[in-house]
């Protein structure tokens, strides 16, 4: 069912996985929406900096920032989840606005957490953090922003 | 804003002049490119069969004839801190964009940094009208990681415990929808019999809320002796309580007049959007995770999904209403078929040794030791597992890397997804509209803003 | 004999205390219900633990007829200005319940999202444990406020609000610690 | 003398309306513990948001429309107002004359309505021939044997 060039394993845990590249990427994603997939149920980045030696298909280079996909169709019963290898310091992807508007606003929480450009997006601003926030974070290099707490080394009652 | 742990209380000087959010908020027309512009406007959805716009409102109004106002964050019947902006031409809404992140709490941040033992305590509090349903989808995940089974009797009390709870969450919808359309009577009776299921949760879990009640590898506790005549008066009353609430709302002109036909949603609209739950299966969609991809034991249950006709607000209450009847009949087979057995796996790599045998044995001590402090290892891998929330489809994406924390926990959010939906809802509607529209998409900040 | 240990009644009181004695008995709060908590607050609110006894079921909506604002919930970073902004157009007296661990101390989110503690940008008067609050320690962190201004002074000039340093260290204004108090006999 | 017990009870409530008036801002201004408002305060409360945005001085016209209505009940109130004090004396021709009026502004207000004034009602989207719903009669129940596909 899968187009020709794209691997595609069982992963672990019995969901069918693709693995496109960033050019099949939107193509696969509209043949699978002609082939039954109605809803495009999730879309989210991952940051593999420190897990870089992930189980990957041969064939498939990893790279730090990837973007999962999940797709459901109702009349089948069935999902299938793509990873997109979005590239290291400059995540650039292509926009499924176009195929499924749905996905406009996850991938404006993937652009404002993770720092993932997606092309011909409508409104790419961040969605979750204030406006002048810098950086994104949850990027694994990011600070986790915690406040040192009383009963460890913080500076005294406040 | 130089450093991201600079803390509010620095930055207090420049704070009123703060609350704007630049890029995020509705600009003028003018400032917005086409896909936007259409985006807000509802229309690139707006199948054109179904012309539902009343031909009074002229959509490409001039920007210095309409006002841009925000029913903001701190507003009552936004059910939280949602804040929309608003473009109104008089009464009518021209255009919408949400603005959320007004309760961000960095929770798969956070989810990063606990281990998978306490990763239910974060997850619980995202939805927090649905809190055991948070639990059961992060416990999925990591169990279907784990690859371990869980006994059946832990099945089937997850099952009553999640169904108790869309009963609560529920009974809160129909509480505050009622408050939004001014019937604030109902806001009364739906809060009174939602006491009678935090009381029995409290009983079971020790807490009315965020209950951290079902944990990987089965639940906290054992459901307390004489459980079965409890959730037998809970459903009685309820039940009862049901017709009661049709008969207070269900015949009135006013609330008749500002549900039946406003803000329809149609089916090629609602997948495009993502669009799950009652909102979805408002349009005729018949599609529920419980029927439609079992999880648990919900194919060994007898229950209807209830799918409305008309996709329009009526329908909406009218599945929420219908969908508490069908909760108390899956709960009263749940009374039924409760298998006896033990509520936890007994796998001793999920399990921490029970109370007693600590005070004997020093390896019981150190094994409950490891586990509470540590966390159990899980090996490498991913997992998406969904369930039916009383929102949406609640999906729960964990990526492992071996060590007791999860490396990558991202959780899809039904109300984040059916949030986008408003636009297009509110478009040509009025103010009053605009409440209703709201309301009935019932979303709840906590997991939209996660 | 004096006239300080007259036992005074309604009829000799001084003005002060009927005063105080009249706010106390119907403080509005604002509905500014953030999270969970606000659900518990809700449920306060509802039939079986019903605030009206306390002349505070009405929750007002806009801060000019609000004189409690109950912070209930989280608050982020992107929030903490519309609190402030919300606080400052409350009109005095006005008092600020924290309620629930998310808002007096940040709780269980210790990260770069949530404002550690919202006394950073409010001056709080009762702190609420819990997580959530139950709608019992809800109702006792009521009382406490009122019992706090019941015997508090009349015109407490408010500092325009100077937050705390983390330093500990705060030049202006120090939260006023809840004197722990006996609830329910009057003294 | 007649002409004096007859004003007096008009001075008096005068005077008491003025007490009344300029002893609630007085009172207030003593007791309101902070006397020059914050600028806060001035601002107008759109949720806690600061508004840079000031609202536009145009309103569309359906707003004029529902003030007009209120004029024109006014003006008829005011009318009234001198019929009633001596209706007794007028005897049929007053009320003759007092219905010719108010039709007359009735008329005013059909053609207000007319023109889609008081039309303000939620934005329906009827489809034709939708029957009378009850919460049961909407919805459609599927059960497990009758597993229909979406």
């Amino acid at each position: 069912m899968a187009p020709p060039g794209v691997i595609t394993s069982d992963g672990l845990a019995a969901d069918l996985c693709c693995f496109p590249t960033l050019e099949q990427y939107v193509a696969l994603v509209k043949s699978f929406r002609d082939d039954g997939f109605e809803m495009c149920v999730d879309l989210c980045g991952v940051d593999y900096l420190d897990h870089f030696d992930r189980w990957l298909p041969q064939g498939v280079e990893g790279s730090r920032f990837e973007i999962v996909v999940n797709l459901l169709s109702l009349s089948k019963k069935e999902r299938v989840r793509l990873r997109v290898q979005a590239g290291d310091d400059a995540p650039e992807v292509d926009s499924l606005f176009a195929l499924y508007p749905g996905t406009e606003a996850m991938e404006r929480e993937a652009f404002d957490l993770f720092g993932i450009l997606f092309t011909n997006h409508p409104d790419l601003t961040r969605i979750l953090m204030p406006e002048e926030w810098e950086g994104h974070p949850l990027r694994k290099d990011y600070g986790a922003g915690r406040v040192p707490v009383q009963f460890k080394e913080s500076p005294g009652p406040r | 804003m130089s450093d991201p742990n600079v803390r509010a209380a620095d930055r207090l000087g420049l704070l009123t002049a703060e609350t704007s959010e630049g890029a995020q908020e509705l600009q003028r027309r003018a400032a917005t490119n086409v896909d936007e512009l259409s985006r807000e406007v509802g229309s690139v959805l707006r199948l054109d069969g179904l012309t539902l716009d009343p031909t009074s409102i002229d959509f490409d109004r001039r920007d210095d004839e309409t006002m841009i106002i925000n029913m903001g964050p701190a507003h009552p019947s936004t059910h939280g801190v949602l804040r929309l902006m608003l473009e109104l031409d008089g009464e009518f809404v021209l255009r919408t964009k949400p603005i959320i992140g007004y309760l961000h709490t960095g929770m798969e941040k956070t989810g990063e940094e606990l281990s998978y033992v306490q990763g239910g305590t974060n997850v619980t509090r995202m939805d927090y009208l649905s809190p055991v349903i948070n639990e059961l989808c992060y416990s999925m995940a990591v169990e279907k990681l784990l690859d371990i089974q869980i006994p059946d009797r832990a099945v089937w009390i997850r099952m009553l415990m999640s169904e108790l709870n869309r009963m609560s969450s529920h009974l809160v919808w129909m509480a505050t929808n009622g408050m939004d359309l001014g019937a604030s009577s109902m806001m009364i009776y739906g809060l009174r019999e939602r006491e009678l299921i935090l009381a029995f949760f409290e009983k079971t879990a020790g807490l009315r809320l965020n209950l951290n009640y079902v944990r990987p590898g089965g639940v906290a506790a054992d459901l307390p002796d004489g459980w079965q005549d409890d959730v037998l008066v809970i459903c009685d009353t309820i039940y009862a309580r049901t017709f009661e609430y049709d008969e207070l709302l269900t015949g009135q002109p006013i609330f008749r007049n500002r549900m039946i036909g406003v803000a329809p949603l149609a089916a090629e609209e609602a997948l495009a959007l993502g669009v799950t739950g009652p909102l979805l299966r408002s349009t005729g969609v018949a599609w529920d995770l419980r029927r439609a991809m079992p999880y648990l034991a919900y194919d060994q249950v007898e229950f209807d999904v209830i799918v409305g006709t008309y996709g329009d607000n009526f329908d909406r209450y009218a599945i929420r209403l219908n969908e508490i009847r069908e909760s108390i009949r899956i709960v009263r087979q749940c009374i039924e078929k409760m298998p006896s057995g033990d509520y936890r796996s007994q796998d001793p790599k999920v399990t921490p040794p029970p109370r007693a045998r600590i005070g004997e044995s020093m390896e019981a001590l150190i094994h409950h030791f490891k586990l509470f402090t540590e966390g159990f290892q899980v090996p490498p891998g991913e997992v998406y597992s969904a369930v039916e929330s009383p929102r949406g489809e609640l999906g729960c994406y964990i990526v492992s890397d071996g060590t007791a924390k999860p490396y990558r926990l991202h959780v899809r959010a039904p109300s984040f997804v059916n949030l986008q939906a408003v636009s297009l809802l509110m478009r040509g509607g009025s103010m009053s509209d605009a409440i209703t529209v709201i309301s009935t998409i019932d979303p709840v900040l906590g997991e939209v803003d996660r | 004999m004096a006239l300080e240990d007259l036992q005074h009644n309604f009829l000799t009181g001084p003005l002060e205390d009927i005063v105080r004695w009249a706010r106390r008995a119907s403080v509005w709060p604002a509905s500014f219900g953030l999270a969970c908590c606000a659900i518990e607050m809700m449920a306060t609110g509802g039939a079986d633990f019903d605030i009206a006894r306390y002349g505070m079921e009405v929750f007002r909506n806009s801060p000019r007829q609000a004189d409690l604002m109950i912070v209930a919930g989280r608050v982020s970073q992107k929030m903490a200005p519309v609190l402030r902004q919300v606080y400052d157009q409350m009109m005095e007296p006005k008092w600020v319940i924290s309620m629930g661990v998310c808002a007096s101390t940040g709780g269980l989110f210790n990260n770069y999202a949530i404002v550690q503690g919202v006394d950073q940008i409010v001056p709080v008067d009762v702190y609420a444990p819990g997580c959530p609050p139950s709608p019992e320690t809800l109702m006792h962190a009521i009382l406490t406020l009122h019992e706090q201004i019941r015997t508090g002074e009349i015109l407490k000039r408010r500092h325009e609000g100077r937050p705390v340093h983390l330093d500990g260290t705060s030049e202006l204004w120090t939260p006023e610690v809840p004197v722990a108090v006996r609830v329910g006999t009057p003294k | 003398m007649m002409f004096v017990d007859q004003y007096l009870p008009i001075l008096g409530l005068l005077i008491l309306g003025v007490l009344f008036g300029a002893g609630s801002l007085v009172m207030s201004a003593m007791l309101a513990p902070r006397k020059r408002p914050s600028d806060a305060k001035l601002a107008p409360y759109e949720c806690g948001i600061v508004p840079e945005v000031e609202p536009p001085q145009r309103f569309p016209v359906r707003f004029y429309l529902v003030a007009m209505i209120f004029v024109i009940f006014d003006i008829e109130v005011v009318f009234m107002y001198p019929f009633a004090v001596v209706f007794r004396q007028l005897g049929l021709f007053g009320l003759i004359e007092v219905l010719v009026f108010s039709l007359t502004v009735f008329g005013a207000l059909l053609f207000l309505v007319s023109e889609g004034a008081l039309s303000w009602g939620p934005v329906k989207h009827l489809v034709p021939g939708m029957p009378a719903r009850t919460s049961s009669s909407t919805i459609v129940r599927i059960n497990s044997d009758s597993d229909q596909a979406a």
